[in-house]
């Protein structure tokens, strides 16, 4: 069983090149410049170039494609199948906050700065999927980088302080007195 | 925790263990033997000079995990039951009943080893597939309804507070009156005064009034910690005797009969 | 890119279904149930099911694949780009779990609700200082009380099954063949 600290899979081979692209561009969350993914593979620009317009050719018979833009690559639906994508977007699940995202903002809230690791241990299942979400939809922004572990920082924003009514974080309800059973919440 | 027993002519390094099935089993390992009772049979003798080699370095609660492991297995050699077993009288029987259950909770502990190790395979396999998470694209989430949280200030700290509490609130049984929770510090109390009073007590005296099979062994730790803490001396005459149990705080007179971890 | 008033394209064809259900997958931010797809996609779920197992084994050659979950279904990278991957994707390292954790977690996840006390019982060591730890990393969660002793219940939580590659708890390898009769040696 390999690690990630084994020896790097080789590229020599263009399906294996193709396949790498594939892997990076199905998880990473923004475009990705032909540069970038060149430097990370450690391949030369213009085979990565290449390799990216040879996979782009090749969805011809898929509902995603691989969409070049101005900021770089990355995998889109196709624009035929848009009425099913919206429908799915709108759908209520989506349309409206889950209780998952709103404890989500919750733990946010209440112990920003925090990381989102910090966030997934405390609730107990991965929150990365909700944590986008929560940034797509302008409740919380990225606010620098934990010096100890290099996780990204999150906070809540105006947005937040708007929805909730209030005129600062200040104005947060403290949550202490509704835990009574708990002698220091910053062990949680 | 780190080993180094300094004994003559005895000098076996081992991985780091984690308690005493822990290293009863890599005892049993590196003497290349099944787990097997003939197998309990031949690592007893390292399994003691590595409890005896423990005591300076860990703490109570660790060296009475090996003592409870090292005086069953010593109880078993000194009654020559492994590796085969003729029943006598009801002290065989008795020995018997711990090797089947040391033996038992051996194996149940290798089994969780076991998974533990298949874990490790599981999670180093798992982190290999990152799966796909990514943003709505800009002109998606413009199809979105403003977002609204659907609660107030107060509604959200009721979430951030369920979020945070630790348990669900505790149901109320009522089995723990019939089984009840014994802390050792409780029970040292309860001893101290009564052998304050009478000076000296016979552990089964001691245990008199215990109900269930748990207090006692709550009063035997007490016992435990109370010769450690210097409050007691112990006496026995020999294996199996009636363990007598003398108040005597502070005394350099500490019996001749309890085992002392740390020699 | 159409509008969601456009008349939907027909999904009769497999092949069509199929691509319809790739441009979908493409935008979930989490696990999609087959359930949610087919209402979306207004098909039968068992079609629809049919249609998420036969995509998910036409990847082979691909650098992704289309996994299934107890929580439903999601593209992920191949496991042996994992190097590549990470340089883009991880977010603050994940410590390794050291093997007292591992074994706690193990007991935990076997016996599940269970309580610290038996835990130790069966390690033959103390294992509050784990159990904190495995709780701080959000992989075990407390569980409520025990009746008969009142010690404090724990379980396992997603991101242990994630953690795992699990998909759900029945996935865990039966432990049986390995143990003797073990229901009652905890209580000795």
């Amino acid at each position: 069983m390999s690690s990630p600290d084994d020896e790097l899979p080789g590229l020599g081979r263009d399906a294996e090149l193709d396949a790498a692209l594939e892997a990076v561009l199905m998880v990473v969350d923004a475009p990705v410049p032909a540069s970038q993914l060149a430097e990370v593979l450690e391949q030369p620009a213009a085979r990565v170039t290449a390799a990216l317009e040879r996979l782009a050719g090749s969805y011809a018979e898929h509902g995603f494609e691989l969409r070049r833009t101005e900021e770089g690559w990355r995998y889109a639906s196709r624009a035929r199948f848009a009425p099913y994508v919206e429908r799915f977007v709108l759908d209520g699940q989506r349309a409206r906050l889950t209780r998952a995202a709103l404890e989500t903002l919750a733990v946010v809230a209440y112990r920003q700065p925090v990381t989102r690791a910090r966030v997934s241990a405390v609730r107990g299942v991965n929150v990365d999927g909700v944590m986008r979400t929560l940034t797509a939809r302008g409740l919380i922004v990225e606010a620098g980088v934990d010096g100890a572990t290099g996780g990204t920082l999150y906070r809540t924003t105006e947005l937040f302080l708007e929805r909730l009514g209030l005129g600062s974080l200040d104005e947060l309800p403290p949550i202490a007195p509704l835990l009574p059973e708990v002698d220091d919440i910053d062990e949680l | 925790m780190t080993l180094a027993p300094e004994r003559t002519g005895f000098q076996v390094t081992l991985h780091n263990f984690t308690g005493p099935f822990d290293l009863l089993l890599q005892l049993i390992g590196r003497h290349e033997l099944d787990v097997t009772e003939v197998a309990l049979s031949r690592v007893t003798d390292d399994f003691i000079a590595y409890t005896a080699a423990l005591g300076g370095s860990a703490d109570l609660e660790e060296t009475t995990g090996f003592l409870v492991v090292a005086a069953t297995l010593l109880d078993l050699k000194a009654a020559r039951l492994l590796p085969s077993a003729e029943v006598e009288d009801e002290d065989d029987l008795a020995l018997l009943e711990a090797r089947d259950v040391l033996f038992a909770r051996l194996l149940q502990y290798r089994a969780y080893q076991q998974v533990a190790a298949l874990f490790r395979e599981l999670e180093s396999s798992a982190r290999l597939r990152y799966p796909r998470a990514v943003s709505l694209s800009p002109e998606l989430a413009s199809l979105l309804p403003p977002v609204e949280l659907g609660v107030d200030a107060a509604g959200f700290a009721e979430i951030a507070a369920a979020v945070f509490r630790p348990a669900p609130p505790p149901t109320v049984g009522l089995d723990h009156l019939h089984a009840p929770s014994v802390s050792v510090p409780e029970q040292v109390v309860i001893m101290s005064g009564r052998l304050e009073a009478a000076g000296q007590l016979t552990f089964a005296e001691l245990c008199a009034d215990c109900e269930h099979g748990v207090e006692v062994v709550g009063r035997f730790l007490g016992v435990l910690e109370m010769y450690r803490s210097r409050q007691v001396a112990l006496d026995q005459d020999e294996a199996f005797a009636e363990l007598a149990v003398r108040w005597a705080p502070d005394s350099e007179d500490r019996g001749t009969a309890a085992p002392d971890p740390g020699e």
